[in-house]
């Protein structure tokens, strides 16, 4: 926190980097495709250079503090205010976003998906980047909402532009769902801006509703608690999945293109529930106590259910969605737990599955690239065609299935674990049935996605392809998969690695519920 | 006072027969007829509500103008001058009930809100100048001028404009 | 080394990345690696082992004092890197330290990671068990790995394998040193994912996949309860995943008997999917899809008695979840006596060797889970010991007849004793190990757990148990026979010439063979040895300490019984002479009936003989063999098996049946019909405008009507 | 009865209106329609003359004046739609003035 | 006859006039003037001049509105009649700008189409006076008459394209449903004067506030809001508006559905606020009913639109649902249903304008408005695929073009409200912002996802004025999104302070 500059602007920078670098672009001719490569490889990299040094400059001995806060105001009217900062819990979600969006650019360096249009193609990138960063930035409600919105146009057009043969509809879906989600949360947005004492700054609407005394407010009756989280539940779980909205999930990931995938998993998916760690929980405790018990059922359902629906798949990447779904199950049953362990699994679990779906979701794009088609039963062998891809498929298996030692376990472990002894107000009884389940579902993740890695790559390739030359890894996907694979396991190896980040702020988040409940 | 009366319900009687026989009749020209009928009877209640100005200009204007322009649309639409077969289209009964609803609807709420009401007896608002005429013209002049103004725009637009659509050319 | 263990573990995990990264660039492909990553693994647990024996000595000789050490026990414990004891009542040690002296365990940890105020740490646990688990998979491995250098020489993926066997190595390490629950945990699944990948070594052939897959998924099925023991042990010790801390707060009372009954009963499930006890058995068998070594280090050695080693770890949380130490039956002992049982049962009927040893390492495993239930906990290590170099050895065997006549089938066998005398020796030494012949190493250790069935636990003691373990020694006599018997006895049914291994898989034959032999010698009983060498392993290998049941009063050593010994010495051999009688008299019957004038000649002589075999083929044998054993493999194949199997076709079913019906046409159906909804509701409001103006003007009039009139009745 | 009640000229208003309604929906000639508009514009002047006559003010008067220089506006413009209707159709039938709906 | 005159001379007050305050008509009605009898001098060929000149006097006509504003005095005349407050200065300024880029438009359009064109002009202008006189008008004589100033105009403009029976047609359509509204209103304002004994607002507001709540009060109310509500094609009133768009001149379907509509809010603004404040309980349901059925049978009847101008006509009705909501709570959240309405106004006007600017540019070279004829836009028109799309989504409401904020508003107004009915009503337009992207969506779909229909990829050719309002629109649309601009627009535009009750 030495440089006045870094502290000022630093964040600002990192958000709006690859936003100016996309303004750029507009002005470059689409033809001239190997500029606009440039230009969006410079304004990723400024980004996240920008970043690391933010993140450099972080005081980690007091994570639960907000840092490189910029307090101004924006649109005076409603109170709308610029207020961005960082703290334990957007460190590790800001860290991934730097890193996966450079990972697909260069991982689409030399194959773009159809109909091409590099310019295109990149500008999205670079503004779904700016969205995705403001949203773990921003720490008002308002300039929250935008950023998560911003997300949506660049995700629809790169699913409905350069996806597969059902992209139109996988888009409007996507796009659908979303934003019935958003419209909802931004009706509690705004309930809670004239119940909690007209701030949208998150911080404070969490003071004055716990304290409606000193803030001078109404205390919030509960019931209206409810009915505003209710609207927050639908928008964040939208957004996560949450069964049973998951339905936009297996149809976007199976039409996006290979980057859109890996975005959508690695990152976005991660906005529902970075939002109900960042804005449900710690501004509406009470109400957090009433729905945990519908979530966390809702989350064990999603586990069983992505899961069952997995073993009914016969294409690579719609199974992959579908275990998103599971997985996200896992995440969402931690926070439902509104203890500090569930929260870290949480964040640990976001942080792995961004991980490990994203590198699930880079091999099939690959898979498809060289064979052309993602069906399960046409596919096998890939050890013997493709042995170094067939290896990290298989890793990415094992870390998906929550193997010990790698990432995926460190967010499904504790997840169960928290479900034991959930937070105060929330029935044991309820939570440790969910616990159950929930490691049952470890069961369910074992059996599809190793039943996937033995029709797919074990065995000889089928008669299709037995001829057919099919090339091992290329240097851009080994550059864009290397990082995602040391962090699978140096993550797995040594999880403080994000626990240490988040824990404070989680474990403060986790104390501001039981003293609700308590209090 | 009963005279007045009498007046009223005489003139008013005829009134709403030569309203009915206006969206009944089968033949334009004769609708047209009675229309005027109508128009003249407004004027007429007009002069019993002390509005002389008023109702000078509705038949000036109604009878004078405005019956002269329809006149002219039903020449120049070569509407038959005899019986038409057929002048109520299918869904006439529409008509009767949206007439009817808003008929009651209309008399119970101004029966609800006006029903002992008095007219004044001396209806003149400036009663020194013996006439409402300098009233009405004090008024557009001072309180209402800026309408004034505008619809004197009005009547250019509407004037050029008609013309402009009804013309044969371009 | 004690407080370094942990470079032991460290060493082949190295070696694993090594040989990943460059052994395809090696002279020899890597294995050299690996050879000398678990070489030197093997000598520095050996360094271990002698510590040890030094440090519980040491602290034998300190323990005069008592006061001393009580004190000192308190002053380190808060002490995070360094030796310490788990905490105890200073009133404990006082009263067990008349008899024993305390051993204090060498402990090591580094921080893990922190939630809130719970620290997870990772670490060393060294001691008894520990130290011992560390000599036999060291050993074990280095003679594989060796072994295998002969054995899976010139295969396609032979780097891979090393590479894989030394990361399995490393994680068994680990497993056995494991400071926590949690990196127990860890370490558990990562030996399952070695076997995993060794099963489905080749991977080209689809049924070695599925049994992979099965191994992988049946593991994952315990590892359920493993995750629920774990997690309810970890809130129930106050937040600790600390298996110290979590032993001594079990044995102190501090928590409750349905906490630890619910874990314990939890941790079994994960003990039936490692240890392969009936019901969750049934992927071992299919694991012998596997190359040999592997089958030998993991699926007999090692990984197997994972299971084992665990419970002995939290034997604490065990004994009193159970009750162990006062009742008659318990959950462990009955899964270990089914399974006793019912692998013996199914050895019988197998034609392939390596599933006939499988069944056998079930039913072997069997018998150590039972004697931990049954509180014979020295007992059932002390089985583990022996076993682990025995059944090695049989596998390694088996091995290396395939390597003569490639095939695993029995029937294709026979005879071999003369073309491979020193994998005929070596075999047949393992066997009787096996069978449990004085002096082999399986006799020491098969009678002690005989023996604490007998005289451990509750009124009534488990002898039930005795019973069952009699019952399968005989068995296991049986069915070793007619193996040893179909493959180097008779003719030789297969194709081609049979040949000797070569030195690279003898050597380790013999000196597992050796092993097998000397190995129960270490645990002689008192009765039989000088005070000096008896009970070695007890004395050296069972903790002392607050953190094990050895400070209870229930707890006991069973004695050595002559009894005992002699009837199941006896067992054992009838069943030797039943199976021999058995297939040497199969042989005479064929050849009476076939002659049938000679036949009614040699009648008197042959008539008593007919009826001993009268007796035991269609009384005994065929008692056991045909509607038992086959009963017990029809229920396994069908019923059991097609349980886990149909498990799986039932979740894949009824995945696709939630996918088709509820994903696709509830939940989807219901998004997609309020988007038909929206546009049928299009449809009907397109009426509005219906092109004519009049209606249009009616709508007008009628609405404003419409809204006046409401408004006016309504307010 | 002695007096005239205000409600005399409302309710013929009213009638009036209901009528001119009537017209507008059911007559199938376009200058019928615009005839009947006419009834409903004179409605109204009657209500603003009474009112106007109620409170003695002269608001009445002149907003009935406005509303009579706009009818004469909008009658011409309507002629005018009727006359171009007229032209590219050789029909005043409303009812088949319907090209575009939905 | 002297003393007469002498007598009535006692009677007649000098009205006292404000100059400055009618500068903005005055110019308008000289510019209006100029371009009338230009029109009469100008050879065929000189023409082009016209709408530069009506373009001009539309920006000229701006500067003494900015004047006003710097002054910042409210200025009152006729007694209360006539206002210039920031309300009227704000929308003035909406209209005159909105007008402008109205202008550019049809620079183009009615050049190439043989169309009259100096009446054109003419008749736009005074249009965008009647609007102008709207935003001051204060009394129901005046409003009636700016009404019918603006309509008049509008009528025979939206028939402007008279051969073609569909621009008859709908010229006719909204001609006949203008003055049945027409008639609606009236006879709703005649009985508003018969229960206040004035034409004023704010005198009506104060004497409905004394009155009880009496059926005739109601009848009025409903009355003049149905009337309006056909303004602003509030459902069910809004029959005219798919057809009208349709048939009508493209350039005066866009002045239709923004300026037109934006001058029925204007006025109802100012008869809900000033004159039926105290009336709440009948204008709020009626408002919320006709909100809710706006948003609802707007939506989804777009939904099944394959004309692009008709699709845009039906999401005209659902944002003004959207707008109407605001006055569903009317008096339950001060100044926030002004804000709120005035903001969205502002920033619907540059969304919509924008959208159909496109639309005209696209149908230079399609010659169609069908959603079909969008195929492959972003192939060989990327720069008009991405702006339609930045208009699109903006009407969607999705952050961070401009729409959201107005949608944003709207929510804040209707949420503030804090009553059950307050948030059913946000539900419903929860639900309906959601069912409107669907059909924008589809628009952006067709333009980036499909193939140009006949595989025909020769670039459209923008003309310059077409250019500008492009360029206008999108900036607008852009920088309101982001900046606090709209929203103090809205915050400023408050009715004189006498004015309200």
């Amino acid at each position: 926190m030495n440089n006045e500059f870094l502290t000022d602007w630093g964040l600002t920078l990192m958000v709006f980097l690859p936003a100016a670098g996309a303004l750029v672009m507009l002005l470059i001719p689409k033809a001239d495709e190997q500029a606009h490569k440039w230009v969006s490889m410079v304004a990723v990299f400024a980004s996240a250079g920008v970043g690391v040094a933010v993140l450099a400059d972080f005081d980690y001995g007091r994570t639960a503090d907000l840092q490189f806060v910029v307090d101004k105001p924006w649109i005076d009217v409603i109170n709308a205010r610029y207020f961005v900062g960082i703290d334990g819990l957007s460190v590790p979600l800001v860290a991934l976003t730097l890193l996966i969006t450079p990972l697909c650019i260069i991982y689409s360096w030399n194959h773009f998906p159809e109909p091409r249009n590099p310019k295109a193609f990149l500008i999205l990138l670079l503004v779904l980047q700016t969205g995705l960063l403001g949203t773990f930035v921003a720490q008002d409600l308002i300039l929250f909402f935008v950023f998560f919105e911003v997300v949506l146009l660049p995700m629809y057009f790169l699913i409905g532009v350069w996806g597969a043969e059902q992209r139109q509809y996988a888009a409007i879906k996507f796009f659908l769902f979303t934003l019935f989600g958003s419209a909802l949360m931004i009706i509690s947005f705004l309930a809670l801006y004239f119940v909690g004492g007209e701030t949208f700054v998150i911080p404070e609407l969490a003071r004055n509703i716990s304290e409606p005394a000193a803030a001078g407010i109404e205390a919030v009756p509960l019931a209206t608690q409810v009915l505003i989280f209710g609207g927050m539940f639908m928008g964040f779980g939208i957004k996560v999945p949450i069964f049973p909205f998951h339905t936009w999930l297996p149809d976007a990931h199976t039409q996006a293109p290979t980057v859109g995938s890996v975005i959508l998993a690695a990152i976005m998916l991660k906005l529902g529930t970075y939002g109900f760690i960042r804005v449900a929980l710690p501004i509406l405790p009470e109400a957090a106590v009433e729905w945990a018990p519908y979530i966390g059922a809702l989350a064990v359902i999603g586990i069983i259910y992505g899961a069952l629906a997995c073993l009914a798949q016969t294409d690579m990447k719609r199974l992959i969605a579908f275990s998103s779904v599971s997985h996200m199950g896992f995440i969402m049953l931690g926070i439902a737990t509104l203890t500090d362990f569930g929260l870290n699994a949480a964040v640990m679990g976001m942080v792995a599955h961004g991980l490990i779906t994203g590198m699930l979701f880079f091999l099939a794009g690959s898979v498809k690239d060289r064979y052309h088609t993602l069906e399960i039963r046409r596919l096998g062998g890939i050890l013997v065609k493709a042995p170094r891809m067939g290896w990290i498929l298989g890793f990415t298996a094992m870390a998906s299935l929550g193997l010990p030692g790698l990432a995926g376990f460190w967010g499904e472990f504790p997840a169960i674990l928290s479900a034991y002894d959930p937070g105060a107000g929330l029935s044991t009884v309820t939570f440790r049935v969910y616990m159950v389940i929930a490691a049952l579902g470890t069961v369910f993740a074992a059996g599809y996605l190793l039943w996937l890695y033995q029709r797919t790559s074990f065995g000889v390739p089928t008669e299709e392809f037995e001829d057919d030359d099919i090339p091992d890894v290329q240097v851009p996907e080994w550059i864009a998969w290397v990082p995602m694979l040391v962090l699978i396991l140096a993550i797995g190896i040594y999880p403080n690695l994000v626990f240490r980040v988040t824990d404070d702020q989680l474990t403060s988040v986790a104390q501001m519920l039981t003293a609700a409940v308590g209090g | 006072m009963v005279a007045q009366n009498i007046f009223f319900y005489v003139i008013a009687a005829g009134m709403v027969g030569a309203a009915v026989a206006v969206v009944t009749t089968r033949n334009v020209v004769r609708a047209a007829l009675y229309l005027i009928a109508v128009f003249a009877g407004v004027a007429a209640q007009f002069i019993l509500l002390a509005a002389e100005f008023v109702a000078v200009t509705q038949v000036l204007i109604y009878i004078g103008a405005i019956m002269v322009l329809m006149l002219f649309g039903i020449m120049l639409t070569r509407a038959r001058i005899g019986r038409d077969v057929d002048m109520t289209n299918d869904h006439w009964w529409v008509g009767v009930g949206t007439a009817l609803l808003l008929a009651a609807v209309m008399a119970y709420s101004l029966i609800d809100r006006w029903g002992d009401d008095a007219l004044p007896v001396d209806r003149q608002v400036n009663s020194v100048g013996g006439s409402n005429t300098a009233t009405v013209s004090d008024s557009i002049f001072s309180q209402y001028l800026i309408p004034f103004e505008i619809v004197s725009v009005l009547l250019l637009a509407a004037l050029v404009g008609a013309i402009v659509i009804a013309r044969k050319d371009r | 080394m004690l407080r370094n263990a942990w470079i032991i573990p460290v060493i082949p995990a190295l070696s694993f990345f090594l040989i990943l990264l460059f052994g395809k660039r090696l002279p020899r492909k890597g294995s050299e690696l690996g050879l000398a990553a678990v070489g030197a693994a093997f000598v520095l647990a050996l360094v271990t082992q002698v510590q040890w024996f030094q440090h519980v000595n040491d602290a034998e000789h300190e323990s005069e004092p008592t006061e001393e050490h009580a004190a000192q026990v308190v002053t380190v414990s808060g002490v995070s890197d360094g030796e310490i004891s788990a905490p105890e009542t200073p009133e404990q040690q006082g009263e067990e330290s008349e008899e024993h002296a305390s051993i204090e365990p060498v402990t090591r940890e580094w921080t893990w990671f922190e939630f809130g105020e719970t620290e997870a740490e990772v670490g060393t646990l060294i001691d008894g068990p520990a130290v011992m688990m560390l000599i036999v998979v060291t050993l074990v491995s280095l003679l594989v790995h060796v072994y295998s250098t002969d054995y899976v020489a010139g295969d396609r993926r032979y780097t891979h394998f090393f590479a894989f066997l030394s990361l399995f190595t490393a994680s068994m390490l680990g497993l056995v040193m494991s400071r926590s629950t949690l990196q127990l945990m860890v370490c558990w699944e990562l030996v399952g994912v070695c076997s995993f990948v060794l099963i489905g070594h080749w991977w080209e052939e689809k049924a070695n996949s599925d049994a992979a897959l099965k191994a992988f998924i049946t593991n994952r099925v315990g590892d359920v309860g493993m995750i629920v023991g774990v997690i309810v042990l970890f809130f129930a010790a106050g937040q600790s995943f600390d298996i110290l801390d979590i032993n001594t707060q079990a044995l102190s009372g501090d928590i409750s008997h349905t906490a630890l009954l619910v874990a314990s009963c939890a941790l079994i499930a994960a003990v039936m999917s490692k240890s392969g006890q009936f019901i969750l058995h049934t992927w071992l068998p299919d694991a012998m899809a596997g190359p040999t070594p592997v089958s030998a280090l993991i699926h007999a050695a090692t990984m197997v008695v994972a299971g084992i080693y665990m419970v002995s770890r939290l034997y604490g949380v065990f004994w009193e979840g159970l009750s162990i130490g006062v009742s008659s039956i318990n959950l462990l002992a009955l899964v270990g006596g089914v399974t006793v049982l019912g692998g013996a049962g199914l050895a019988f009927v197998q034609n392939d060797i390596k599933r006939v040893l499988a069944y056998s390492t079930v039913s072997q495993l069997g018998y150590m889970v039972m004697a931990l239930g049954i509180g014979a906990w020295t007992a059932a290590l002390f089985h583990l010991f022996t076993h682990a170099f025995f059944k090695a050895c049989l596998f390694l065997g088996s091995g290396s007849v395939s390597h003569a006549v490639h095939s695993f089938d029995m029937r294709e066998m026979g005879g071999l004793r003369k073309w491979m005398p020193h994998t005929y020796r070596t075999f047949l030494i393992a066997t009787a190990a096996l069978i449990g012949i004085f002096p082999f190493a399986g006799f020491w250790s098969k009678d002690e757990i005989l023996a604490g069935a007998s005289q451990l636990g509750g009124a009534g003691n488990y002898r039930v148990f005795t019973v069952v373990g009699i019952i399968g020694a005989f068995m296991t006599a049986a069915y070793m026979t007619r193996c040893v018997y179909l493959t180097f006895f008779g003719e030789f049914r297969g194709h081609g010439h049979p040949h000797e291994s070569g030195p690279r898989i003898v050597v380790p034959l013999w000196i597992l063979a050796v092993l097998g032999v000397v190995a129960g010698l270490v645990n002689l009983p008192s009765a039989l040895a000088p005070d000096s060498v008896e009970l070695r392993f007890e004395h050296y290998y069972e903790p002392v300490g607050a953190y094990f049941p050895s400070i209870v009063p229930e707890f006991a050593h069973p004695e050595f019984s002559w009894g005992i010994a002699i009837v199941s010495t006896l067992i054992g051999l009838i069943g030797i002479g039943i199976g021999i009688g058995w297939y040497t008299g199969r042989i005479a019957l064929r050849g009476i009936s076939e002659r049938n004038a000679l036949a009614r000649a040699g009648y008197t002589t042959l008539v008593n003989k007919y009826y001993f075999d009268h007796l035991y083929t269609d009384v005994i044998a065929a008692g056991t063999k045909g509607p038992v054993a086959r009963g017990v493999n029809w229920f396994n194949q069908n019923v059991i098996d097609g349980v886990v199997n149909g498990a799986g076709r039932l979740a894949t079913a009824s995945g696709r049946w939630v996918y088709t019906h509820v994903d696709q046409q509830v939940v989807d159906g219901a998004v997609n019909g309020s988007a038909a909804a929206a546009q049928t509701g299009g449809q009907v409001f397109r009426q509005l405008t219906s092109g004519k103006v009049q209606q249009y003007g009616a709508l007008l009039f009628g609405a404003a009507a419409l809204f006046a009139g409401a408004f006016i009745v309504l307010i | 009865m002695d007096d005239l009640m205000l409600n005399q000229f409302l309710l013929l208003a009213a009638i009036l209106f209901s009528i001119g309604v009537y017209g507008v929906i059911a007559r199938k000639n376009t200058v019928m329609v615009l005839m009947s508009i006419e009834l409903i514009l004179n409605a109204v002047n009657i209500n603003l003359l009474t009112f106007g006559a109620a409170n003695r003010d002269v608001a009445g008067a002149v907003f009935a004046l406005f509303v009579i220089a706009v009818a004469a506006a909008e009658v011409g413009v309507g002629l005018a739609m009727v006359l171009i209707i007229y032209r590219n159709r050789q029909s005043v039938d409303l009812d088949e003035v319907d090209s575009m709906r939905g | 006859m002297l003393a007469t005159l002498a007598q009535a001379d006692d009677g007649f007050v000098r009205p006292v006039i404000d100059w400055h305050a009618l500068a903005p008509e005055l110019v308008m009605t000289a510019v209006l003037c100029i371009v009338l009898v230009a029109d009469l001098f100008l050879p065929e060929d000189r023409k082009a001049v016209l709408p530069s000149l009506a373009g001009l006097g539309l920006l000229a006509a701006l500067i003494p509105v900015l004047t006003l504003a710097v002054d910042g005095a409210d200025r009152t005349m006729f007694g209360g009649a006539y206002v210039v407050d920031n309300f009227a200065l704000v929308v003035k300024a909406l209209f005159l700008v909105a007008g402008y880029v109205t202008v550019l438009q049809s620079t183009n359009y009615i050049a190439e189409g043989d169309y009259a064109e100096g009446e054109y002009y003419f008749l736009l202008l005074s249009s965008i006076l009647g609007m102008t006189v709207m935003g001051s008008a204060r009394d129901l004589v005046t409003i009636f008459v700016a009404l019918e100033l603006l309509s008049v105009p509008a009528y025979l403009l939206a028939g402007w394209r008279k051969r073609d029976p569909k621009g008859n047609e709908a010229g006719a359509k909204y001609y006949l449903m203008g003055v049945f509204a027409t008639g609606v209103l009236l006879y709703g304002m005649s009985l508003l004067y018969g229960v206040a004994g004035s034409t004023k607002l704010s005198d009506i507001g104060a004497a409905l506030a004394g009155a009880e709540s009496l059926p005739a009060i109601t009848l009025a109310i409903v009355f003049c809001v149905a009337g309006f509500g056909f303004k602003v094609s509030a459902v069910p009133f809004h029959t005219w508006a798919p057809d009208t768009y349709e048939g009508a001149p493209t350039p005066i379907t866009a002045f239709l559905s923004v300026s037109s509509k934006a001058a029925g809010f204007v006025a109802l603004l100012q008869l809900v606020i000033i004159g039926f404040a105290e009336r709440t309980d009948v204008v709020r349901p009626m408002m919320w009913v006709l909100a809710a059925l706006s948003m609802t049978i707007g939506n989804v009847v777009a939904l099944r639109q394959t004309n692009v101008v008709r699709m845009l006509a039906y999401s005209g009705i659902s944002q003004a649902g959207f707008m109407l909501a605001p006055l569903a709570v009317v008096g339950q959240v001060g100044d926030d249903t002004l804000t709120s309405i005035v903001t969205y106004l502002v920033i619907y006007a540059a969304m919509n304008l924008g959208a159909f600017t496109v639309v005209m540019a696209v149908a230079r070279k399609t010659g169609s408005a069908e959603v079909s004829s969008f195929g492959g836009l972003f192939d060989y028109a990327p720069s008009l695929a991405v702006l339609m799309s930045i208009f699109l989504f903006s009407l969607a409401g999705i952050p961070p073009l401009a729409g959201w904020l107005a949608k944003f508003v709207a929510f804040r107004a209707v949420i503030d409200a804090d009553t059950g009915w307050a948030y059913a009503l946000a539900v419903v337009m929860a639900v309906n912002s959601v069912i409107a992207l669907a059909y924008y969506a589809n628009i952006a779909k067709e333009m980036w996802m499909n193939p140009a229909p006949d595989g025909d990829k020769t670039p459209v050719r923008v003309p310059v004025s077409l250019t500008a309002a492009l360029a206008i629109t999108a900036v607008f649309t852009l920088v309101f999104g982001v900046t606090q601009w709209a929203t103090e627009l809205g915050d400023m535009a408050n009715f004189v302070a006498n004015i309200r009750p």
